[in-house]
């Protein structure tokens, strides 16, 4: 395939492609009112979940099961990512990431940080009920840390095994709430089986905060199992 | 009951769980792993169970305490029960079977592997449009990361294709997924349902979903990148890959169909057919073992998503037929992974390594035929349905297309179990015991569906058949010696007979005997084999069980049935032979053809039916009859290898083994006559076009009979002479049942009898000469007579009797021959038969000269008489010739009376020994009775002018003035008849063969040519995806415009 | 002996009677027959007894050597044939002597027990190991699949036209006038027959099997002394068999030994005469003459019935 | 109103720019820069779309962890592709 | 042209964008780097669909609970993007752990290279 063709059949095909979504841009009209879905959440959160944030209200719980699926996916990343990168015999180098220099700064930097990012991701995830963010952007956040630390000190080695612990009992707690849910509620993943408390009050909302910070750790230790998996050679463990 | 989430909750419990376990102890994980899919495998398996027997009732599961389409919710019914279960145990069973890369990998990739079980588990189960994507993506990444369980590196690559075409398809998806969730306000798939959008604005929301999901089926030609996994996979995860995510992907995108309403079935019918052609025909190119069972999963998967598009309103309907072809597909595919992994070479002939183990090929053979929609296995009954049900829909272009590919796909897959039958395995079987076992549970599950679907079919329970399970039985016998087998084996059909004769007519009566009888006196000769003679049994009386019960037959289903088994089992018999790979292929495309063409021909005729009385193919509406009459015919003229569909025959006959070609040539050609007998009793005279099929079989009959008698006289090889001879001989037969008068029918009838026994016997005597001599050729041998005078008096009794010779039975054919054409109005055929009696002479002489007379060959001269075993049922045959010549109303009487009261007429007269018709007379006794006279009487004339002549060397003949002394040079053999081929050679003319290779020839150029396509670059890959996505865009635009 | 109807010892007798008369017809026929040629040909020729000569002769010669059972048989099987066919056919109609056991069957045994000596010779000559045997075989057999054609069709359209099989019939829807003998009522069959008729009478131009005149080739080439002698007698009895089944279907049969004698011999002549003034034949190109005159008629003769 | 369609196509055409930068520039590291920014811009898109959680978690996994990601691997190849 | 149709547009154009990039580039890094902006694209794509003008976020602490319906835009799209955002992570993570990978078999980032399964 010479070079015109390479890059003219993508192109045709696109602007066909292009014509498709032009089709669904034309005959989009935004809704005037919520349908029938969202009004229910809008009109139902509250007195289902106790949760303020509905955004949350729906991941941990009417959708809780695609949530489950989401961290399983962060899971299964980490797992592929780990196997992916173990079992290929990396030539014995210097390690660290090669381009980022890290300097006495960035490593004095990081040793403050760190817990203050560590506490603010647990705030995040703690509080996703109630205010923007939950489990997952807490979980970014915690592997921010990480991530500096990565950076400030590339020969850092973080226990493997400790990461996959908390990794792995958030995602068996997560379940076995879930199953709770079958048993002493509505069904898989009901947050109903803790009292859903005062509307607002971090202790709220049933067990949606007790799920996010769930979400939070295991999201976050999973964030972290990728990112050390990549940055640590092989010949290191 | 349990609750079906827990399935999900197990396998995604257990995955978490593993983590907790030390990275050292794979063991335990492994056996954590096993516990868990075992686990689910039973909840799924129990609520398989109950909801087909009734004691469980659908369940729909909510979560999170509220109700859809406000909450994910799932689904556990008999389809989502039945295939969660082929998922989880499919997942079970291939964790055993990669136990050893599991553990090497360890408790990540178990936890993968769970993942990706429970994420095709809840694929099935969800109701939720975008709990499906999430359980899409799950399923991507673990395959993703499964792929790199195997040890091949070329994997990578194919990982990478992977996900590249993935994340194309999940934008279309959430892209189609957003779009159709604000058009409904839902996410639930049965709102979609709720409010069908059809063709309008939103539709094209719906149709990316739709169009997303049907790529993840990976649709010819856009499946370029599924194909590179199976290919480099581990054979474990590919097994998965076929089996569970095809099933469950399937189930997918048949909820969605479902949900999109009826104006979008034919796209899925559509792609689905495409895809069952294209990845058939390019599988005709494959050499690769792997990537084969790749364009077979994809046309398989192709097939069930067509009948998803086109039986969508079907309901029970749907999951009978869809569910056969697609738990068939599973079964067999998973199965053939997984023996994959215990062969250790790629190429298909490696695959000859299985022969080290008797129960893998049978696993092997069981697979196949399963794929191909053989009985007794559910895709046979789905096939059955489907295209009865296309018939009743007047679909009859899409019952060509389907049995076309259908037969495609049967020819690539039994090319390749005939080189596993016949090559040499470069490197030995890889023994594993747990891979071993893993294989052997999928086959049992394979029988035992097929009995599941044959109770629930509604129509005969195919594994329960006494004549199968008799076959079946020597499976397991085979270790004992041939001998005890060869005895079994005769009781059983001895015993068959006489329990099944009772109530038959006497032309069923005497198929029954030919078929049943003749096969006990033919398997007298296999008493000659030694040793275990592993493998022949199960074939044989699986084609005698086919015989049996296809004259027993009452209903078309029955018949069909039938047919296929003593297809089937002939198959095999002909496998078994020295050189017969290619012809046994040859054969079984032919009569898989054949039998396809039969399957239409009842679809037609049962209109709306799902199965009918033979005799009611008297009743089929006029204007549908011809075509059922035509498909009907061609599907038996087949089985008789009448001219332009012989071409399988020479070479199946010939190379077949010495007591299998009397069975495939004097035995199963009748099963063909007896359909064509079955038809014109049933149907009578048709017209298509204002021509008369009737005198159209008169012409085959006739070209048949000329063509392959001028055939047979060019050939070198004695067993192949002997099978064109029996193209020629089914002709005669063929053109007097078809010329449709009492005569006529009683001169096929004394054909299937006399071609049965002279040919059985003659095929004997020749397969015993090359016992001896270990040659075919004829030229090669010569004056045999002395050596092997039983052989001799057979042959020469054969010949006397196919030559039409008086005093011998032969010419009671003829006899009736000329009766018949006289009080019928053709008078043209008869040319070409009147031609084809005395070239019958050319092959016959040229048979016994070659090989009994003229000058014996110095290497041959010690060769002994052929086995005892081999002579007795030729001396039988003689007997009963020489019995059945001066006493042919023991047997014919009766079929006359019969044929009397079909025809309503008496043109014989039977007055004691001899019979009259209004146009002459036949007096056997008188004929014997003069002829010994006169013969004995000149012999003792030679006697007593001649006694004392003296025995005289070899070479005491003169030849050109000098003594020969080398048999080479002496013997007038090769190229016997070379004045005659001179003259008539242009009748050898290969126009048949031509034709028939120039169609093989086609297919394997357009799949030489169309697999180019797929580069390996997985841009084009990507590229190729979204230009079948716009393709379909475009078209489906432009139906519905 | 329901087989044999109304039978009496005596019908042996007769049938014997038969047989004698047609021996002795044939040996004196074809001497004459050869006497004729030789006249024409400017030479003496053989004396009318010399075939009782060469008969004796050859009965009489010591030389007597075996190739086996088949060999020895040959010559049984091809006198078995020849006389066979004679017992099957009525020789004289309206004659009770001369019916012999044409009860047996029809026309259609008559026709198909023509090879029955063919082949039982052919087999017999095959054992003896030489190859001229063969080769002669091998050009016979291909030259009478064409030549039986135009007799086939002949006969198929001559039954039609009578609408039996049975030879006594068809001599007595004959009998009359000589116009309505077949070779007037359906020119075109007699014509196709009579094609076939010259084909396989082993005269010259379709002698190619035996090819007399050179080196030995064909069946009898082994053969010699008392074989030969069998052979000889069917020789002389064979082709008048043959002929009488021609000229029973075609020519009006005969109703007493003179016109017999009359008829087969005009018969008999059309080949000598044919033989006589045509150069032989090779194998492909007398079956190419079938096919481009035989076929055709034979084809025209069924199609006008 | 008519100020946030402004600063919102603003943002698109901001946002597309780096898209085509990502998309041709002849850097790696650019592209992936880009692609992060893209990230960035839309995270600022979701804000205006009334999703502050969307927002939130596009800024920290699309722009900021997926960004690392990158930098990571391209680092790891570039140590072992220079030996 | 609104906000909504602003996003929409960008949305579209940047899927495509990616696509183009994924399907011409051949460095298998930049492909990645094609398939997040197609990706990016897509998540703002949903948003745009789930939003109705001059809605609020849906976040009830300002919002009393009996005006959410009338205020609060729609929920649902954007729990829907939460989880695609998550779930594009993981496969973007996944395509680079195969792209080192392959990088390390063949020494070689050109996708074009890795085409010895094909046929």
């Amino acid at each position: 395939m010479n070079f015109t063709t390479r890059k003219a059949i993508p192109l045709v095909l696109l602007l066909l492609l292009g014509s498709v979504f032009y089709a669904l841009f034309a005959g989009y009209t935004p809704d005037e009112t919520l349908n029938r879905t969202a009004s229910y959440y809008a009109s139902q959160t509250v007195q289902e979940t106790g949760a303020q944030n509905v955004v949350t209200a729906i991941i941990v719980t009417y959708r809780g099961l695609d949530t489950l699926g989401e961290v399983t996916v962060l899971f299964l990343t980490a797992a592929i990512v780990g196997l992916v990168l173990a079992h290929s015999k990396a030539p014995k180098s210097r390690s660290g990431s090669g381009f980022l220099p890290s300097g006495e700064l960035l490593t004095t930097g990081t040793r403050m940080l760190v817990p203050v990012i560590l506490l603010f991701g647990a705030y995040v995830f703690l509080n996703g009920h109630l205010t923007p963010g939950g489990g997952f952007q807490g979980g970014a956040i915690v592997a921010s840390a990480i991530l500096l630390m990565l950076l400030s000190d590339p020969a850092q080695r973080f226990s493997h095994r400790l990461i996959s612990r908390i990794e792995s009992s958030a995602g068996l707690t997560y379940v076995i709430i879930g199953l709770l849910g079958m048993l002493f509620a509505g069904g898989f993943l009901d947050n109903r089986i803790l009292p859903l408390g005062s509307f607002g009050s971090i202790l709220s909302a049933g067990v949606i905060p007790l799920i996010y910070a769930l979400i939070g750790l295991k999201v976050g230790a999973e964030f972290s199992s990728i990112l050390t998996s990549l940055e640590e050679t092989e010949d290191a463990q | 009951m349990v609750s079906p989430l827990l399935i999900l909750a197990a396998g995604l419990g257990a995955a978490f769980l593993l983590g907790l376990l030390r990275d050292s102890s794979e063991r335990m994980a492994f056996y954590l792993t096993v516990i868990a899919l075992g686990f689910m495998s039973f909840v799924g398996l129990s609520w398989t169970v109950s909801l087909a027997l009734g004691e469980a009732q659908p369940v729909e599961i909510y979560t999170a305490g509220a109700r859809p389409p406000f909450a994910i919710n799932l689904r556990m019914g008999l389809p989502e029960a039945a295939l969660t279960s082929v998922v989880t145990l499919t997942g079970l069973l291939s964790a055993v079977f990669m136990r050893r890369d599991l553990m090497r990998l360890g408790r990540r990739a178990m936890a993968v592997l769970m993942v990706l079980i429970m994420a095709l588990s809840g694929l099935i189960m969800t109701r939720d449009l975008f709990n499906l994507f999430v359980f899409i993506e799950l399923i991507v990444i673990a395959s993703a990361g499964l792929v790199l369980l195997s040890q091949d590196t070329r994997a990578l690559g194919a990982g990478f294709k992977y996900l590249i075409v993935s994340q194309v398809i999940s934008i279309l998806l959430l892209v189609g997924v957003i779009f159709t969730y604000h058009a409904n306000g839902s996410l639930n798939i049965d709102d979609i349902a709720a409010t069908p959008m059809g063709f309008t604005g939103a539709s094209l929301a719906i149709f990316l979903v739709l169009i997303a999901l049907v790529l993840e089926l990976k649709p010819f030609p856009a499946n370029g990148w599924a194909l590179d996994i199976y290919e480099a996979a581990h054979p474990g995860f590919s097994a998965l890959f076929s089996a569970a995510s095809g099933s469950a992907a399937l189930f997918a995108v048949l909820k969605l169909f479902e949900a999109a309403g009826p104006d979008w079935a034919p796209l899925a019918t559509g792609i689905g057919l495409v895809t069952f052609v294209g990845a058939n025909i390019l599988a005709l190119a494959q050499d690769h073992d792997r990537r084969l069972l790749g364009y077979s999963s994809v046309g398989q998967i192709g097939l069930v998503l067509m009948v998803v598009g086109y039986g969508y309103d079907w309901d029970a309907g749907l999951y009978y037929v869809a569910g056969g072809l697609l738990i068939s597909h599973a079964i067999a595919k998973a199965g053939l992974f997984w023996l994959s992994g215990l062969v250790k070479a790629r190429k298909l002939s490696d695959w000859a390594a299985l022969r080290q183990n008797p129960a893998l090929v049978v696993a092997f053979a069981t697979f196949i035929a399963m794929l191909t929609g053989l009985p007794p296995f559910p895709a046979f009954y789905a096939k059955w349905t489907l295209v009865h049900a296309m018939a009743d829909y007047g679909d009859y272009p899409l019952i060509a297309i389907f049995l076309i590919a259908a037969l495609i796909e049967a020819a690539v897959l039994f090319r390749w179990f005939g080189m596993a039958i016949k090559r040499e395995a470069i490197r030995p079987l890889a023994y594993n015991l747990s891979h071993e076992t893993v294989v052997l549970i999928a086959m049992t599950a394979g029988w035992a569906l097929s009995f599941v679907w044959g109770a629930i079919s509604g129509l005969d329970n195919l594994v329960t058949l006494v004549p199968l399970l008799f076959a079946l039985l020597f499976l397991p016998l085979d270790i004992l010696p041939a001998r005890i087998k060869n005895v079994i084996a005769i009781a059983g059909l001895v015993l068959w007979f006489f329990l099944s004769k009772d109530g038959l007519d006497p032309l069923r009566l005497i198929f029954l005997t030919i078929m049943v009888l003749g096969g006990a006196l033919l398997l007298l000769a296999s008493f000659h084999a030694k040793g275990r003679r592993m493998g022949f049994y199960t074939p044989a009386m699986l084609m005698f069980a086919g015989m049996a019960l296809l004259v027993t037959a009452e209903t078309s289903f029955q018949f069909f049935a039938a047919w296929e088994f003593l297809t089937v089992g002939s198959y095999f018999l002909i496998l078994r032979g020295h050189d017969s790979e290619p012809h046994a292929l040859s054969y079984i495309t032919f009569s898989l053809g054949g039998a396809f063409a039969l399957l239409a021909g009842f679809a037609v005729a049962s209109e709306g039916q799902f199965v009918i009385p033979l005799a009611n193919l008297s009743e089929v509406a006029p204007e549908i009859a011809p075509y059922v009459f035509v498909l009907l015919a061609i599907g038996f003229l087949t089985k008789t290898a009448i001219m332009g569909l012989h071409i399988w025959l020479p070479g199946a006959h010939a190379e077949a083994e010495t007591d299998v070609s009397p069975m495939v040539s004097g035995i199963l050609l009748k099963a063909g006559l007896f359909g064509l007998f079955v038809l014109l009793m049933e149907m009578g005279r048709q017209e298509l076009y204002g021509v008369d099929l009737t005198v159209l079989l008169v012409w085959l009959g006739a070209i048949s009979a000329f063509i392959g008698a001028v055939l047979a006289a060019f050939q070198e090889d004695a067993k192949r002479l002997l099978a064109y001879s029996s193209i020629s001989q089914m002709g005669y037969a063929v053109f007097g049942l078809a010329l449709m008068n009492h005569l006529g029918w009683l001169l096929a009838m004394m054909f299937a009898i006399n071609h049965f026994v002279y040919k059985s016997m003659l095929f004997l005597a020749v397969g015993g000469v090359k016992e001896r001599t270990h040659t075919k050729l004829m030229y090669k041998m010569g004056g045999l007579i002395t050596l092997m005078p039983y052989s001799f008096v057979s042959v020469l009794v054969g010949i006397i009797a196919m030559s039409g010779v008086p005093p011998l039975s032969g010419f009671g054919g003829r006899w009736i021959f000329y009766n018949a054409i006289m009080s019928t109005d053709l008078r043209l055929p008869m040319i070409l038969i009147f031609m084809a009696g005395p070239v019958g002479f050319l092959y016959l002489f040229r048979l016994i000269h070659t090989i009994f007379l003229g000058q014996p060959k110095d290497e041959l001269r010690k060769v002994k008489e052929a086995p005892f075993w081999i002579i007795l049922p030729q001396m039988i045959f003689v007997a009963f010739l020489i019995a059945f010549a001066a006493l042919p109303g023991m047997v014919l009487q009766r079929v006359d009376g019969y044929i009397g009261t079909l025809f309503g007429d008496r043109p014989l007269v039977w007055t004691g020994r001899i019979i009259d018709s209004q146009y002459g007379t036949w007096n056997p006794v008188a004929i014997w009775g003069v002829i010994i006279v006169v013969f004995v009487t000149v012999l003792l004339l030679l006697v007593w002018m001649n006694h004392n002549a003296q025995h005289v060397k070899q070479f005491n003949i003169v030849f050109s003035a000098e003594r020969p002394f080398k048999p080479q040079t002496t013997h007038f053999a090769w190229n016997f008849f070379a004045p005659y081929r001179k003259a008539m050679g242009f009748l050898e003319m290969p126009v048949s063969t031509s034709f028939w290779t120039g169609v093989s020839n086609a297919l394997h150029g357009t799949a030489e040519f169309s697999r180019k396509f797929y580069t390996g670059n997985g841009q084009t890959y990507a590229v190729q995806l979204m230009l079948f996505v716009v393709a379909v865009y475009l078209i489906s635009m432009g139906a519905s415009s | 002996m329901t087989a044999f109807p109304n039978f009496e010892w005596v019908q042996i007798a007769y049938a014997l009677l038969t047989l004698f008369i047609v021996i002795n017809y044939g040996m004196v026929m074809t001497a004459v027959v050869r006497k004729i040629g030789a006249r024409v040909g400017g030479r003496y020729g053989i004396p009318v007894w010399q075939n009782y000569v060469d008969l004796l002769k050859n009965i009489a010669l010591r030389s007597k050597i075996s190739h086996g059972v088949m060999y020895y048989l040959g010559p049984v099987f091809r006198l078995t044939g020849g006389v066979g066919l004679l017992m099957f056919v009525p020789t004289i109609y309206g004659s009770e002597w001369h019916q012999n056991f044409s009860y047996a069957g029809d026309l259609i045994l008559a026709l198909y027990f023509v090879f029955f000596g063919t082949l039982g010779m052919a087999l017999g000559a095959g054992e003896s190991g030489h190859p001229h045997s063969a080769i002669g075989v091998s050009r016979g057999l291909a030259q009478v699949t064409m030549a039986e054609l135009p007799l086939a069709l002949g006969v198929y359209a001559l039954s039609l036209q009578y609408g039996t099989l049975d030879i006594t019939k068809i001599v007595a829807a004959q009998q009359g006038s000589i116009f309505n003998w077949t070779l007037f009522t359906n020119p075109l069959a007699t014509v196709a027959a009579m094609v076939a008729f010259v084909g396989t009478m082993m005269r010259s131009p379709f002698d190619v099997a035996m090819a007399p005149q050179e080196i030995p080739i064909g069946p009898p080439t082994e053969y010699h002394s008392s074989y030969l002698a069998l052979m000889q007698t069917n020789r002389v009895l064979f082709p008048v068999a043959k002929t009488v089944i021609y000229m029973n279907l075609f020519f009006g049969g005969a109703t007493s030994w003179a016109e017999f004698a009359i008829k087969v011999f005009c018969l008999y002549m059309i080949s000598v005469v044919i033989g006589v003034v045509h150069p032989r034949f090779r194998v492909e190109q007398s079956i190419r003459f079938f096919l481009k005159w035989g076929l055709p008629l034979g084809v025209l003769a069924i199609l006008t019935v | 109103m008519t100020l946030l369609l402004f600063m919102a196509a603003l943002l698109a055409v901001a946002t597309l720019g780096a898209a085509l930068i990502a998309l041709f520039t002849s850097s790696t590291v650019v592209a992936v820069l880009s692609a992060g920014l893209v990230s960035l811009f839309a995270s600022v898109m979701f804000l205006l779309l009334a999703a502050p959680d969307v927002a939130m978690t596009e800024a920290a996994i699309g722009s900021g962890l997926t960004t690392f990601l990158f930098f990571f691997v391209l680092g790891r190849i570039r140590r072992e592709g220079t030996k | 042209m609104s906000l909504v149709q602003l996003s929409l547009a960008t949305g579209f154009l940047l899927i495509l964008l990616g696509l183009y990039g994924a399907l011409t580039n051949r460095d298998i890094i930049r492909m990645i780097v094609s398939f997040t902006i197609a990706d990016t694209g897509v998540n703002v794509v949903l948003v745009a669909v789930g939003y109705l003008p001059g809605r609020e976020a849906p976040i009830l602490d300002t919002i009393p609970v009996a005006e959410a319906a009338s205020r609060i835009t729609d929920p649902v799209p954007q729990a829907l993007v939460l989880t695609a955002i998550v779930i594009g992570l993981g496969v973007t993570a996944l395509m680079l752990a195969y792209a080192y990978r392959l990088f390390r078999a063949r020494g070689s980032l050109d996708i074009s290279e890795f085409t010895e399964l094909k046929w």
